[in-house]
């Protein structure tokens, strides 16, 4: 069940140029969330902004979680610009989890961006909950911004960098990444980052036969499913169960139920 | 001191004068999980039709300065789903329900009343005579809305008048040049009370694509940023209807919902922004409470209208 | 690569499409203090009557969420005193000025117009037909424009191009059902532009004292909580529309401007955010052009109604 | 001429409850300040608040100048949060200074609550340019509430202390501290405060023969003269000079032009 908290800021650091990572102290929350699940935050008081933001869980603890954010726009301008002690009220948890399933050989994560935002509780999850480790392709524009290494080496897993100028890594897109590790039917794939990035990763994995789960994103207001403004178009033939809400019926989706053409 | 904050909305009586703004609220579930929901003078259910509807494409949904602008397209699971799966819900709670309908008719209208009224889906209707977002921009030019023609207005409310003993609301649009018009009419068709505000039409460009952000193009804005706009329709009514009005519009604060009540809301429904704070209309009636004791105001009914111009 | 923000509105040759809206930017010397006015692709004067006004009695302001109401009332100085005691400066400073003006009467708009142009006050007209601040909200029910009835529009506006040769624009309410159909009204009567939008009709109650917080009761809303509703009636009027739009409405900023830019507006007008941040005309000034740049765009005029639907 | 600057926040500080003092780092425009003019600050990016907020100089330094300010509303709970170091963008000077008289004998200063704020400055350049040291009524709610008494003290003023609720100094209006310096033809009186306070002095001053000005407070939006929202009815006769405008005619007014049957 979401709740409504005032939480206390722990620490709100610039990892990387107009990336940050915010931890809250926030146990009720933390206590009752999973990897995949997101949170709205009220950037401040007043109506600018008017919506809350959502932010996946990058790594739930025992007193709180921390969320890993890129600079977008007005919101997380102004989020950045906060500091430790202060306090934000946030909405929590919301969505889906990630769902694990032990009868898979192979777990990997594909990251494009700010999207290795849920990976770092997932990966977490997969180590803890399935025994397993995952491996991981970690996409970006450029080197500096390949986000969160040291936690997956942490991890034990196999690191795959993919750089769009070729800095870093492999050059080239996420979705090639995810091909050089060949992925199959004995494989699950979790996707978290842009829309074009998601159609074409579930392009691979459904040529490979791999299941592929995705994070989605969508302009939200209410992020509890009340609204109906975060829709995206499903493949279901019931005409009114089209429109999926990633808030409450995401963010995480089995891709093969998103209607990819629309996109 | 004891404070009464019961009103009587057209024949409907709520123990507060709060209740929700069509759409922002669902069927009351989700809310309820923040606060308890019956507690509200009314829950007022999303639009209903006689069939499921998908609503628009994506995107829908848009942030403006202090407001938003939504193209849901009146996505709803249907009147039959309705009764089958939320009704139990608020039924279970001991919710006062307004039941909000949508049709493409008098006759679809007349349907909706009479179903809801027959399985005591609703205490009370609201006919959704104004939404803007069940029209494509790219053909409807500037939108044609029953509420925009006072005549299709009345010829609507009797027909669903006709149909149910329930008190019917009649919800207006502000996109019109003067909602007395309106209001007059539905109170000529027999309407027990007016809602209003529904949205303001607009729409928003994204300069770097060059494309609409919404796929329906317009859509509706809502929430604080129309808040004046709001207060001066219900007072222009107020001045001259015999019936009630619910007044709705950017109500984010107990002060701003005595705006409307100030200004001739008998009662008043907090839409957009319980998106952002999911316990607002609990507070607004607490606040309600707080300002009648504060003023020494034993009954809130004496505050209608009661602006000193 | 070289950028041309050059445009024509009606006749009149901008240097590029900012203007500031009337109201907003007196008669520009307060101003001319953090920028070079004469930078801009005209100055809008602030509404001029035949006679001095002194407006409606305080307060006549009030900020509200990402806005502000106003119901000023049009104070100005009244023509002849803008001839002699502003007019010279705007000159020297080589302003491209647009005169808006203020009448009672079809004839009063006309004389107006005769004599801006028998003196060079202006180099194009902008007729105000939809000030929402000359009535008495306590008698004017709804308020009644000219702006709102588009009939009178169309005579309003013959009156004026016969009385002038210089360019006319014709500034609408948003307070419509339909404002494509005044804009038609005002291009069959011979108008060169139309100006959208003039403020929304909106009001605000202070629940402390009890009594509305402007002395008119009612004013105009304006300021970025009202931007959506100005591109869209600006798209919405463009698809109609022979003659060009000076769209205004909330604009901040370049990326704001081109929302309208795209919608269909050949020009754009800063206003209340003017107030707020004197700097931003030029600001936008420069994002124009910066934008054509990013984009591609060698002249401004091919963006003018481009966005994709 | 006024500037657009911004500005560093060297300090902010609560000086009383809910009452602050905000010193910033702004030579250009203190170097063109006077006593009785004010500034409007742009309190924070984003259109909440939509509108600067005008405050008085409490004191003009080299480098800078300090506000005092109380807590409002929106926009100074907004400022109150602000600490040392961050920036304001600043608009000024704007407005008429207070005028400054040789001939008069005696300069009384009346504060009523933070209507204390711009007599400091005004304290420093009578004592500096006219070389007389003014005399001050200074009224509160509350014993709490009366500031800057030891600046005054320090400027070697005879300081008159009145509150609502008789806690501190003489029991009653700041108009009875006035009468209680028995004011005459000699005197100019300086006033700042609320609108009721302002009549009531002035009918003191009025009845006294004491000339008397008044530094008002009106609703702003541009504080420069423009748009003509903040203006107050004078007794001037001509019909369209009846409105005077606070920021630009003002703050500063004889009280003698005010319509104050109005108010
Ligand atoms: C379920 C979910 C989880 C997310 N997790 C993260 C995360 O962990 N880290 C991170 O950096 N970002 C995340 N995002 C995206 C993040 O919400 C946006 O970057 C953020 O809302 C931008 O706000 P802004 O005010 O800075 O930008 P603006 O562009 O000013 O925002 C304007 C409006 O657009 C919305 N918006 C803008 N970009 C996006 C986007 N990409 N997705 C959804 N709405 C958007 C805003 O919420 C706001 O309503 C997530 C989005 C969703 C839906
Ligand atoms: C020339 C001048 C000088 C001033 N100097 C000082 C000063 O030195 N110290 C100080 O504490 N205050 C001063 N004020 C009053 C101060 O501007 C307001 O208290 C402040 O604007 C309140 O803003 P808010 O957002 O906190 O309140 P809100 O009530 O949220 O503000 C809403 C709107 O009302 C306006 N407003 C509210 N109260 C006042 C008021 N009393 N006067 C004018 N506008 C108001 C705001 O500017 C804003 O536009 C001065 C006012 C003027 C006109
Ligand atoms: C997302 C959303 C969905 C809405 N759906 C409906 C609806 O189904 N039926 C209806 O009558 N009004 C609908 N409305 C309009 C609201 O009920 C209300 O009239 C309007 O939003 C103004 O109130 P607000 O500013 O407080 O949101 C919707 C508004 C929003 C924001
Ligand atoms: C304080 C103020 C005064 C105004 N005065 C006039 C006026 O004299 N004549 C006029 O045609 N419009 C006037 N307007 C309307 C503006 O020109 C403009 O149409 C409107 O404010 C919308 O633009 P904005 O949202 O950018 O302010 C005024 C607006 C404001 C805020
Ligand atoms: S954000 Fe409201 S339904 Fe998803
Ligand atoms: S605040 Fe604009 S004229 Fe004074």
């Amino acid at each position: 069940m979401p709740h409504l908290a005032d939480c206390r800021i722990m620490s709100n650091q610039e990892i990387a140029p107009e990336h940050y990572r915010l931890t809250l102290h926030a146990p009720q929350i933390a206590a009752e969330s999973a990897a995949g699940q997101f949170c709205m935050i009220e950037v401040r008081p007043g109506y600018a902004p008017f919506l809350r933001r959502p932010m996946s869980f990058e790594r739930i603890f025992n007193d709180g979680f921390s969320i890993l954010y890129r600079v977008q726009g007005e919101g997380t301008r102004l989020m950045a610009m906060m500091s430790s002690g202060q306090v934000l009220n946030i909405q929590g948890p919301l969505g889906k989890p990630f769902p694990l399933n032990p009868t898979y050989q192979r777990h990997i994560l594909v990251a494009g961006g700010i999207g290795i935002a849920p990976f770092p509780a997932l990966g977490d999850a997969i180590v803890r909950t399935l025994g397993k480790t995952p491996e991981i392709v970690i996409a970006a524009r450029t080197e500096r911004l390949l986000l969160c290494e040291k936690d997956f080496r942490q991890m034990g897993c196999r690191v795959h960098f993919v750089t769009d100028d070729g800095s870093a890594g492999e050059k080239g897109l996420a979705s090639d990444g995810l091909l050089r590790l060949n992925p199959g039917p004995d494989c699950v794939v979790y996707a978290c980052g842009p829309m074009p990035m998601l159609k074409a990763v579930h392009a691979v994995c459904a040529a490979r036969g791999a299941v592929c789960y995705a994070s989605l994103e969508a302009e939200m207001a209410c992020g509890d499913g009340v609204c109906l403004g975060c829709v995206v178009e499903s493949n279901v033939e019931v005409e009114y169960e089209r429109m999926v809400r990633v808030c409450k019926d995401g963010p995480i989706f089995d891709t093969r139920i998103i209607r990819w053409d629309a996109y | 001191m004891s404070i009464s904050l019961r009103v009587n909305l057209g024949g409907l009586e709520m123990k507060n004068p709060v209740t929700v703004a069509s759409g922002t609220f669902a069927y009351g579930e989700e809310y309820d999980q923040y606060f308890d929901i019956s507690q509200l003078g009314a829950v007022t259910v999303k639009s209903l039709s006689l069939r499921p509807r998908a609503g628009n494409p994506p995107p829908r949904l848009v942030e403006t300065p202090a407001g938003m602008l939504n193209a849901i397209g009146l996505q709803n699971v249907g009147i039959e789903a309705y009764l089958k799966d939320k009704l139990p819900f608020l039924r279970k709670k001991g919710c006062t329900i307004i039941g909000n309908i949508y049709g493409h008719s008098p006759e679809e209208y007349a349907q909706l009343a009479q179903r809801l009224e027959a399985e005591g889906g609703a205490d009370a209707i609201e006919a959704n005579l104004s939404c803007p977002n069940v029209h494509d921009a790219r053909t409807a030019r500037g939108c044609s809305l029953v509420a925009q023609n006072p005549e299709l207005v009345r010829q609507y409310t009797v027909a669903i008048k006709t149909a149910t003993r329930l008190p019917v609301f009649v919800k207006l649009s502000p996109n019109v040049v003067d909602i007395v018009e309106s209001a007059v009419a539905a109170q000529e068709g027999g309407a027990d009370a007016v809602s209003l505000i529904n949205t303001l039409l607009g729409m928003g460009i994204n300069p770097e694509t060059r494309r609409p952000i919404l796929s329906n193009i317009v859509g509706g804005l809502s929430g604080p940023a129309i808040r004046p706009v709001a207060v001066k329709m219900v007072w222009d009514v107020a001045k001259h209807l015999k019936i009630p009005i619910l007044g709705m519009g950017g109500i984010c604060t107990a002060s701003d919902a005595m705006q409307f009540i100030l200004a001739g809301a008998r009662a008043v429904a907090v839409g957009s922004y319980v998106f952002r704070e999911p316990t607002a209309p609990m507070k607004i009636v607490q606040g309600l409470d707080d300002y009648c004791r504060r003023h020494g105001v034993a009954d809130i009914n004496q505050l209608v209208g009661a602006m000193a111009v």
